[in-house]
């Protein structure tokens, strides 16, 4: 996020897309709710009738998928009602020309029949969010889980550029991070194209540095990402993996494909607190403690690095990650000696500008939201303060781009998939706790009703989901949260893990998968 | 019993709970380095900070009705009769420092589980246990005791009550065990003069003018009763609420519970209690998915009826103790202060 | 009793819960009045964010696969066994054959090291987690 | 103290089919003192626990004027129930209780009409053959019971006897036909059209699936029932039996303390559908 949380409760006009806060964010939404409950104007853009959307002023019930061409209707809309921020767009953006030209020509026509959202509906979104004085954004995977995700993001840009909503306190556009340390696994380098602190491998200053930090010589080239290596299948140029604390073989996209290729390695060694369905099929599986049972710290969606304080010793023989990967690291004769993780976070602090004035001594009480660039440094609660961190903001010019799977007569629904609120990821952990069980004991798919009534289906009946790549068998809910020609479910249980019949298909840049958005059909069951 | 008055000195405050955790637990609310007050067991009483400026952030309800507690272990041997273990609590306890809401919800937890038929654990937990509650001659941002008749003063239920009068407490006695206390440490204390007794006379009643908030419970209590609370109201708070579970946790009253096995190995495990909500869906959930309360409005409805109707038409008191935990922490925004608020003003 | 201030495992909001332990176990968690992201309350992950710590299919032991099964074993023999096979693919592919997977439930200092290990021993960039999923 | 909480040891001494849902459990505590010394009133449950799996309420089906073994009468529903239907004779259950406000007595002396459907009839049965034992009891006894197809008909061995019994009429009827099958089809309410009692000065005990209830309780009032005269049971989730976990809380009744069995008119003050 560039804002802080809780800057989003003085903003006067929230949009949210692709994002089932509610369920999701629990503590986003309810700085929505404070902000409504002060007055201000709430725009959701989502294809279900999330819990969210229900208290919107303006629910654009999008087809999934068509998030650009509404965002560029919306941007028209702006610039036909006189609304853009016409001294910001001059004095901080660039290449405005070309965005202009492009809306100039869109046919807004086509925009209503893209999206399915009247034009009425984009013109009361498009103006409520214009005509404040600090509107917010809110997105979530429902933007980059497509294979248009990075132009997605760059659209949402571009609407917040043209309307000068960035760069002030309570404005912005605000990614929400989903898992607890999304972020810090990717600020840590956890990523095959940058170090730690988004620096490129392929920049030779940056590898120096750390070839002289850690007195090795570095790969120069950017690595696999997951998809890349979970994917790859029977020509799989990955012979061994090391998988700590994910469960790949639940949570990714085509399991089929998955499957296949963890099969080909030659050893697979996984490192987690439960035997995941990943860890079923290593060769080696190491016992790792929990948050409760260790130090370190978590940076949220808001850049915020915490600590995380040990209650009690790691259950039975299980060992932090971090003794795992000094112990193999050992074993492989390269040494890493630390006293503990406060000092594994100096190493960091000096590899890595972002962090470099990220210390324990000073992360009591409430942590420092990162760029924090020394010791006296306070930490930064929203980005773009003063500057876009490559100068001027760029306007890209985006255009619409088809799901990679179109429904067709044979797969006629859309299937989306997402989360539940009782239930999180693969289940690994919830699915170990007695209420969440209680609460939402298995995966429901949900159909509306009036589709339910064409294929005869009950409430609570079994059917079978199928895409071209697998089938599940899955329990039906009616709910008119989902539009007619839609399907939702969730891929916390491995029992019905539609992860089975979703796309391989991913965004070229960002290489997200398209979980929200593959055709599908239903079929009755004989009972 | 006659009530006998004393004062202590703010001095030796600290000296005598000092006495007082020789031979017992002690549980103060501690103000802890993040700035959150909350009520800690002490181990040692130098260098902590016992805060009687702030409202602790949880009562001690989880001290006598645990989140989770284990009701006994059993081990089961093939072929043999399963063994059940009971398991035992811990011994007796000091509570300092808790307020008249606090002391009102240990009262109404009395009643649901010392009935008839008793609760074996909180009976061992509230059982030789000695309270020191505190007045509140300023009550806190969201409280609204007197409406709710738990505050800020009680007059019964404490073993010791204390009145702040600046440089010295008002200590009167509740129950014998307070009497005992002022006995066997008689030097802590000196008698109450007319002067004090007055002061604190006047504290009590300058307390009663001192809230915040303006909320009509007695109102809520009779519309709830005759029925007149339209169904708009419950399906708008209920569409706000984001199913945390929170304000019956943090509810110094919420008593109700779930109770689940949890294996420690193939043939032992453990029965464990742990608290639930009646917001929750699952709740009232039958084996077989059939569910009596089955809309979250119908939950919610269900929920103030019962703080605020189902109680005062039972126990003669609402189970609503006024002490506004659940206000700030609301996710939607649809506290019981709203919902008595929207009831009050017929603003639906 | 115990309170132990820490940070909540679920989501990327970030809550600071309190953990309370007894006899060395977590047996429950509740919200900081003061933390600016909790603000005094929880989801309901947060305030059961403790109950799966002490579940009973908690992995205690290293398994090493044997004859086609997961087998307890010893630290030493896992981590032996562990680097014997990474070394022998380093040395095959001189890096590019390894795949590693950091994860967004671990901490920094975790990410950190795994990413570490596998540029600065695997001598690979194949390294990632879930963030798009 | 006693702890209300720890089940004490039943051993199964035999297990019977009722049919593919419901299984009966002839339970004995292993202590012979507590065995000799338990008592309880028809209408009332027992909390029966599965060591690992938790406790679900169950009713007894036998009377206490059979002493010697409990009967406890289950249908598959939940995970618990499903594993007790794998136990056999030998096995142990743990049981608590008993626990809840049974069938007044004091109607016994009444003639009485029962009204049942599927496993509703486990806690008319105990009250039932209870009614039978009791030299007091002289009044007419009307049973209807409605299962779902013939092959459903639950308690068949007390059914028998009821039906040779002098004093007893028992009328069966089904959903679904099956071969064989030449009794009634339809609705229990059906068999209500036409029974032969003095409605007025009767009572009635009706227990079955929530579905069948209300048309059951709208019928009896046609036929003349005061709301006085009609009892019947309520099913809720329940933990704890006592009146303390709060999941059985019905508009301000525990059922596990206050009911399970309720009387029509008290439903009607607590402004409860039936």
């Amino acid at each position: 996020m560039t804002n802080s949380i809780n800057e989003i409760e003085h903003s006067q006009v929230i949009l949210v897309s692709g994002s089932n806060t509610v369920k999701t964010h629990p503590q986003v939404a309810r700085r929505i709710f404070d902000a409504v409950d002060s007055g201000a104007s709430l725009i959701v853009i989502d294809p279900r009738r999330s819990p969210l959307a229900r208290h919107a002023d303006v629910h654009l019930s999008i087809r999934s998928g068509s998030d650009i061409p509404l965002l560029n209707g919306m941007m028209r809309v702006i610039l036909d009602e006189n609304l853009a921020d016409d001294a910001f767009v001059e004095m901080r953006t660039e290449n405005y020309h070309a965005l202009r030209d492009m809306l100039y020509r869109l046919d807004m026509d086509e925009i209503v029949a893209l999206t399915g959202v009247s034009l009425d509906k984009i013109s009361r979104a498009a103006k409520l969010y214009a005509r404040a004085q600090n509107s917010v954004v809110c997105y979530c995977l429902g933007i980059t889980q497509h294979i248009c995700g990075t132009d997605n993001v760059q659209a949402i840009a571009n609407l917040a550029m043209l309307t000068g909503n960035v760069e002030k306190e309570n404005t912005g556009v605000d990614p929400l991070r989903g898992q607890n340390n999304v972020q810090g696994a990717c600020d840590m380098g956890a990523l095959p194209g940058v170090f730690p602190g988004y620096q490129s491998v392929a920049d030779p200053e940056v590898r120096h540095r750390f070839e002289r930090a850690w007195q090795v010589s570095l790969p120069k080239t950017a690595g696999l990402t997951v998809t890349e290596m979970t994917h790859a299948a029977s020509d799989n140029p990955i012979k061994g993996m090391f998988v700590m604390g994910e469960n790949p073989m639940l949570s990714d996209p085509a399991l089929g494909l998955v499957r296949e290729s963890f099969a080909n390695l030659e050893f697979l060694a996984v490192a987690d607190i439960f035997l995941s369905e990943t860890a079923a099929v290593a060769d080696v599986v190491f016992p790792a403690a929990t948050f409760a049972e260790k130090e370190g710290t978590f940076t949220n969606t808001e850049r915020r690095v915490q600590l995380v304080r040990q209650a009690i010793a790691p259950v039975g023989e299980s060992r932090s990650d971090l003794d795992i990967i000094t112990a193999l690291s050992e074993k492989l004769g390269y040494p890493m000696p630390y006293a503990s993780a406060a000092e594994v976070m100096e190493e960091i602090a000096l590899l890595t500008p972002i962090y470099a004035g990220i210390f324990y001594d000073r992360l009591a009480p409430w942590g420092l939201q990162w760029p924090c660039f020394d010791r006296e440094h306070g930490g930064t609660p929203f980005l773009h303060k003063y500057n876009f961190a490559r100068g001027k903001g760029r306007f890209v010019p985006t255009s619409h781009k088809p799901p990679s799977e179109p429904t067709d007569a044979e797969y006629p629904f859309v299937l989306i998939t997402g989360r539940s609120y009782h239930q999180y990821h693969t289940g690994t952990m919830s699915r170990k706790t007695p209420v969440f069980n209680r609460e939402c004991p298995e995966g429901l798919l949900e159909i509306h009703p009036l589709d339910a009534k064409t294929y005869n289906i009950r409430a609570r009946e079994m059917v079978r989901l199928s895409s071209r790549r697998g089938s599940i068998k899955v329990k039906v809910t009616l709910t008119k949260t989902v539009n007619p020609g839609s399907l939702f479910t969730t891929f916390h249980f491995a029992e019905a893990a539609v992860n089975e019949l979703t796309v391989a298909a991913r965004d070229p840049q960002a290489k997200c998968p398209e979980l929200k958005v593959c055709a599908a059909k239903i079929e009755k069951l004989e009972t | 019993m006659k009530t006998i008055s004393k004062v202590l000195k703010k001095d030796h405050l600290k000296s005598l709970l000092r006495k007082l955790a020789k031979d017992r637990q002690l549980v103060a609310p501690v103000r802890n380095s993040y700035g959150d007050t909350l009520f800690t067991e002490i181990e040692a009483l130098d260098g902590v900070e016992i805060d009687l400026d702030n409202q602790a952030q949880s009562s001690l309800k989880s001290f006598l009705f645990p989140q989770q507690q284990v009701l006994f272990e059993y081990s089961t041997d093939q072929g043999s009769a399963p063994v059940y273990k009971a398991i035992d609590s811990d011994g007796p306890t000091v509570f300092f420092g808790l307020r008249s809401c606090d002391l009102a919800a240990i009262l109404y937890m009395d009643v649901i589980f010392l009935k008839e038929v008793k609760d074996p654990y909180y009976r061992q937990k509230r059982e030789n246990n000695i309270l020191i509650s505190i007045g509140c001659n300023e009550p806190f941002s969201n409280c609204f005791c007197r409406q709710t008749k738990s505050g800020p003063f009680m007059e019964y239920g404490f073993d010791l009550q204390l009145t702040d009068l600046g440089d010295r407490f008002f200590v009167e006695t509740g129950r014998a065990q307070g009497e005992e206390i002022i006995q066997q440490w008689a030097h802590f204390f000196s008698p109450a003069s007319k002067e004090d007794e007055k002061a604190q006379y006047q504290m009590r009643l300058e307390a009663q003018g001192n809230f915040k908030r303006q909320v009509l419970v007695d109102l809520a209590i009779r519309k709830l009763k005759d029925d007149l609370v339209p169904e708009e109201v419950w399906s708008k708070l209920s569409s706000r609420c984001q199913d945390c579970g929170g304000c019956a946790y943090i509810c110094p009253t919420c008593t109700c519970f779930t109770i689940n096995d949890r294996k420690i190995s193939t043939d032992s495990g453990e029965r464990i209690r742990t608290w639930d909500a009646c917001t929750f869906a699952g709740f009232t959930t039958m084996a077989g998915g059939h569910n009596p309360v089955d809309m979250k409005q119908n939950r919610m409805k269900r929920r103030f009826m019962h703080k605020l109707y189902y109680d005062v038409k039972s126990h003669n008191r609402t189970s609503c103790v006024g002490c506004g935990r659940c206000v700030d922490m609301c996710f939607g925004g649809v506290d019981i202060i709203k919902f008595i608020n929207m009831v009050g003003q017929g603003e639906i | 009793m115990r309170n132990i201030l820490t940070t909540c495992v679920y989501c990327g909001c970030g809550c600071g819960l309190y953990l309370h332990e007894e006899n060395g176990r977590v047996v429950g968690a509740s919200p900081s009045k003061n933390h600016p992201v909790s603000r005094s309350n929880l989801c309901v992950k947060g305030w059961h964010a403790h109950e799966f710590i002490h579940d009973s299919s908690r992995l205690t032991q290293p398994l090493i696969r044997k004859n086609g099964v997961l087998t307890s074993s010893g630290w030493d023999e896992a981590l032996t066994y562990t680097a014997k096979a990474f070394r022998k693919i380093i040395d095959k592919t001189e890096g590019t054959g390894i795949g590693v997977l950091a994860s967004a439930k671990c901490t920094n200092e975790e990410n950190y090291l795994i990413q570490k290990l596998a540029r600065a021993v695997f001598k690979t960039n194949n390294v990632d987690h879930c963030a798009r999923l | 103290m006693n702890n209300i909480y720890l089940p004490n040891s039943a051993i199964i001494k035999e297990v019977i089919d009722e049919n593919e849902q419901i299984k009966t459990f002839v339970t004995v505590f292993r202590d012979e003192m507590f065995n000799r010394s338990f008592t309880y009133e028809p209408g009332q449950f027992m909390m029966v626990s599965i060591p690992g799996l938790g406790e679900a309420p169950i009713s007894i089906s036998s009377t206490p004027t059979r002493p010697g073994a409990l009967h406890l009468s289950v249908r598959k529903a939940g995970s618990l129930t499903n594993a007790m239907h794998q136990l056999q004779a030998g096995d142990y259950l743990g049981l608590r209780g008993p626990y809840g406000r049974p069938f007044p007595l004091d109607i016994m002396g009444k003639d009485l009409l029962f009204v049942a459907g599927g496993i509703g009839l486990a806690p008319l049965c105990s009250v039932i053959n209870y009614c039978l034992d009791q030299s007091g009891s002289h009044g007419k006894k009307i049973i209807l019971y409605g299962s779902r197809r013939p092959s459903d008909i639950a308690f068949q061995s007390d059914i028998t006897a009821w039906q040779k019994h002098s004093n007893v009429t028992c009328l069966l009827t089904v959903d679904q036909e099956e071969p064989g099958w030449s009794g009634s089809v339809g609705l229990v309410t059906s068999l209500l059209h036409n029974i032969d009692l003095n409605c007025d000065k009767s009572a009635a005990l009706v227990c079955g699936p929530p579905v069948m209830i209300p048309p059951v309780l709208q019928q009896l009032k046609k036929n003349g029932f005061t709301d006085e005269n009609i009892w019947t049971t309520m099913e809720r989730y329940m933990k704890c039996g006592v009146g303390m976990c709060g999941h059985c809380h019905m508009e301000g009744e525990m059922v596990c303390v206050d009911g399970p069995v309720f009387n029509k008119a008290e439903l009607n003050s607590l402004k409860l559908e039936t």
